[in-house]
């Protein structure tokens, strides 16, 4: 599998309404020391979802990107409506969609 | 959860791989996922780096995915040689670094074939100009 | 001592690198039709150049990554995609340009047809990108550049009015017999030959394969801070020739030959055979920076080696790509098509590409993951950001100003 | 936009500009008089600027201030660019009668210039570079009437 299938996948409520689509992946490093290397394995922990704008990889808003106060401004406002929600809460089966289990997302925003 | 976090698509994708030696070899075209038996989450196991997998994940999907095949089918019908296991990185910073020969990944197919067929057909092409 | 010589040895090669074919036709054409009222444009984008690349330098210096590597890590494979194709054809037709203009250059000074010398200066650009090392590369033909400095003694010479080229200069208006279309248009031309991408792609590529460190953070600084503004010095002598010699003659102009007429008919021979010099070794510098920047940027954006720095085998795609480049670029070149007006288009269409290539660079240095505490200052910021909307203003409007003016001839 | 989107526009302008560095000329076709008289004017700029170079390089040459090779390259240049916009005139068709005299006057006016910028070619060509001021003496004539029909018809 791909992480590529996850990204522009729509996510939905339980009831079937839209929340966006996903824009990014969070990943976790907190898995077991990799055989035969150093680096410990990469969890997939969530995924970041929004409904605007796809290219939200500028680092704005879940990087440390200060400046310039132009570019602040935009894709803050762009990426503002991104929120990190947790890939236990989701459902992905076979379909096109991403699922939400409940309509209750514990899901916050990033960082 | 108290591990480095990670943004996949800031941090990895499109990010450039070199190998021990320094050398260029390829960007991070798209990451391999697998669900864990023993833990029932996902987790990236491989960096993916080739052509075939690029345009699968810019939509291409037939190209890309005849691309890969038919790659597998050349070299080796068993493993997938477009995929870099994740043990292999020795360092994930806007470089990421690789514990191996560039000569030994699959990206660097078309570099040998392009030097055995073409540009290592020209005179000169061993020596570094001179300092 | 040394390390002074060094900065200096630096600082003449950026002035002399600094113009290129672009530069030449697109400041002695304004200075015949519009006078020094368009100098402001080549202000505009000397300040720009001096921002941007002062970046690039600085990103390559700190974090080794060359410009379209950022390219595609901050748009994405699509846009950086889209990217990649625009700037290629520019940047083709820039090498196009390039290698005519060297083969006119060559034709001025031995009357054989420039299209007979078009495959041996394709050869002889193809020999220099295989055989001589970066640093000798830059130099020779950056030091040789300046013989362009003639354009400035042909102004001194004729002694104009200088009170009345600046007031000019720092009072345009419109001349009569020009519409407003055609004024933005060519301050656009002007504009976007400062600016074109392929010399960032050129340069910061170059601080990679010259392995700069933060070591060279100062050096960087003064090529682009001192060397980058003579060079636009330079470009205003050769307008203010123009406008001296050719505006009042009513030369528009159409061939490179018509350049270098305001130098031949100030100081005669020994001017002349200066600036043919001078022409080749633009023209020449440029062809190779353009030829190499063709590699460069389809390297980058596919990851593979590429570089001057390794032996041509071990970067051999890289290397193809120049090569096919080069010789593309030489059968287009024989097709007759006019090196002036391929000029002016691929320093026009440059301008409408110019924020796809300038955005990730901002981007990145500002992202501390990459430079550590050596991040862009406020003020930097502040003008980055006002040449980032100028870019994307321009960029919209530069197309249709295209279609309205003619080309400009309108 | 949407970045593949974006893809298929870079390739479509490049594309576009490639054609249009191919076809791109100011004369076109001509319906009305007025239009013809237009692209008459735009020929005839284009004449003065070809006829005021050759007469700067001729002077510089006769100055002794410029060399053979650059001498002959630029006059052949000017032309072979004045012969083109001879003939790309002479090719549009005149609406009407009037446009038929205009196009009998600027048609004189291009092929005596044409005529006398050969004659300095060869002249610099046979390394005459000293007499090429006295070679190139008629074209004063052939840029006064150039800015005469300018100033008539502009």
């Amino acid at each position: 599998m791909r992480l590529s299938e996850l990204l522009d996948r729509e996510v939905v409520r339980a009831d079937g309404r839209s929340l966006g689509k996903v824009r990014d992946v969070r990943l976790v490093q907190d898995g077991p020391i990799l055989a035969g290397g150093t680096q410990a394995a990469l969890r997939v922990d969530a995924v970041i979802v929004s409904r605007g704008w796809r290219g939200v990889r500028l680092g704005y808003l879940r990087g440390q990107v200060r400046g310039p106060w132009l570019l602040r401004v935009t894709f803050g406002r762009l990426e503002r409506g991104a929120h990190a929600i947790s890939l236990r809460d989701l459902v992905w089966d076979e379909g096109p969609h991403l699922r939400l289990r409940s309509d209750e997302p514990d899901g916050h925003a990033g960082p | 959860m108290t591990g480095r976090v990670l943004y996949a698509g800031l941090e990895l994708l499109d990010h450039q791989l070199r190998d021990r030696e320094g050398r260029l070899c390829g960007n991070v075209d798209d990451l391999e996922i697998e669900r864990s038996p023993d833990t029932g989450e996902l987790y990236v196991t491989a960096f993916v780096a080739g052509p075939g997998a690029l345009l699968q994940r810019m939509g291409r999907r037939r190209l890309g995915g005849w691309i890969e095949r038919s790659n597998r089918l050349v070299n080796d019908p068993e493993r997938d040689r477009n995929l870099i296991p994740l043990s292999l990185a020795s360092r994930l910073g806007p470089n990421i670094d690789l514990a191996v020969d560039a000569e030994d990944l699959a990206t660097s197919d078309t570099e040998r074939w392009v030097r055995d067929h073409l540009i290592g057909h020209l005179p000169g092409n061993r020596h570094r100009a001179p300092e | 001592m040394k390390r002074f010589f060094a900065v200096f040895l630096g600082i003449l090669t950026a002035i002399g690198g600094f113009v290129d074919i672009g530069d030449l036709v697109a400041n002695s054409q304004t200075g015949a039709r519009f006078g020094m009222n368009l100098a402001w444009a080549v202000v505009l984008g000397v300040i720009g150049i001096v921002v941007y690349a002062e970046m690039c330098g600085r990103v390559a210096a700190v974090a080794g990554r060359p410009v379209f590597d950022l390219v595609r890590e901050r748009l994405g494979p699509r846009a950086g995609l889209a990217n990649l194709i625009a700037s290629f054809f520019i940047n083709f037709l820039t090498l196009t340009a390039e290698v005519a203009g060297v083969a006119i250059a060559l034709s001025l000074a031995s009357s054989v047809s420039y299209l007979l010398l078009i495959p041996f200066v394709a050869f002889l650009v193809w020999l220099v990108i295989w055989r001589m090392p970066f640093e000798t590369m830059e130099r020779v033909f950056g030091l040789l550049g300046l013989c362009l400095l003639v354009f400035a003694v042909t102004v001194w010479k004729v002694g104009p009015d200088w009170g009345g080229l600046f007031h000019t200069a720092s009072h345009p208006q419109v001349p009569a017999g020009e519409t407003g279309f055609t004024y933005v248009y060519f301050a656009i031309a002007l504009f976007g030959a400062a600016m074109t991408p392929y010399e960032v792609f050129f340069f910061s590529s170059g601080a990679v394969e010259e392995h700069w460190t933060e070591r060279d953070l100062a050096t960087n600084r003064a090529n682009v801070l001192i060397g980058f503004p003579l060079g636009g010095l330079l470009s205003l002598a050769i307008m203010a020739s123009a406008d001296l010699i050719l505006g009042p003659a009513g030369i528009d102009v159409g061939q490179l030959s018509q350049v270098a007429l305001p130098v031949a008919s100030v100081l005669g021979r020994v001017g002349l055979a200066v600036v043919l010099v001078g022409l080749f070794a633009a023209t020449f510098g440029a062809a190779l920076e353009t030829a190499l920047s063709a590699g460069y940027i389809i390297s980058q954006y596919m990851g593979w080696m590429w570089g001057k720095y390794v032996r041509p085998r071990q970067a051999s795609r890289f290397h193809l790509v120049v090569l096919l480049s080069i010789g593309a670029a030489m059968i287009f070149g024989l097709t007759r098509v006019d090196p002036v007006k391929v000029t002016e288009y691929s320093i026009v269409l440059s301008a409408a590409a110019l924020p796809l290539t300038y955005f990730p660079i901002l981007v990145i240095a500002n992202d501390p993951s990459y430079m550590g505490d050596k991040t862009n200052g406020r003020f930097l910021n502040a003008i980055a950001s006002i040449y980032l909307v100028i870019l994307i203003v321009v960029s919209i409007i530069t197309i249709p100003l295209l279609i309205i003016t003619k080309g400009g001839s309108g | 936009m949407r970045p593949r989107a974006m893809t298929k526009a870079a390739l479509a302008v490049c594309g576009a500009c490639s054609l249009a560095s191919c076809v791109a000329h100011p004369v076109g076709p001509a319906r009305t008089y007025s239009t013809y008289e237009g692209k008459a004017v735009t020929s005839a700029t284009a004449a003065q600027s070809s006829v005021a170079t050759v007469q700067l390089v001729a002077s510089t040459a006769a100055a002794g201030k410029a060399f053979g090779p650059y001498t002959v390259v630029s006059v052949s240049e000017q032309e072979e660019g004045l012969s083109a916009v001879e003939g790309t005139f002479a090719s549009i068709q005149p609406p009407d009668r009037r446009a038929d005299a205009l196009r009998d006057e600027l048609g004189a006016i291009l092929t005596s210039a044409v005529d006398h910028i050969a004659e300095v070619r060869i002249a610099a060509r046979r390394g005459d570079l000293d007499d090429l001021d006295r070679v190139a003496a008629p074209l004063r004539a052939d840029a006064a009437a150039l800015d005469a029909f300018v100033a008539r018809h502009g």
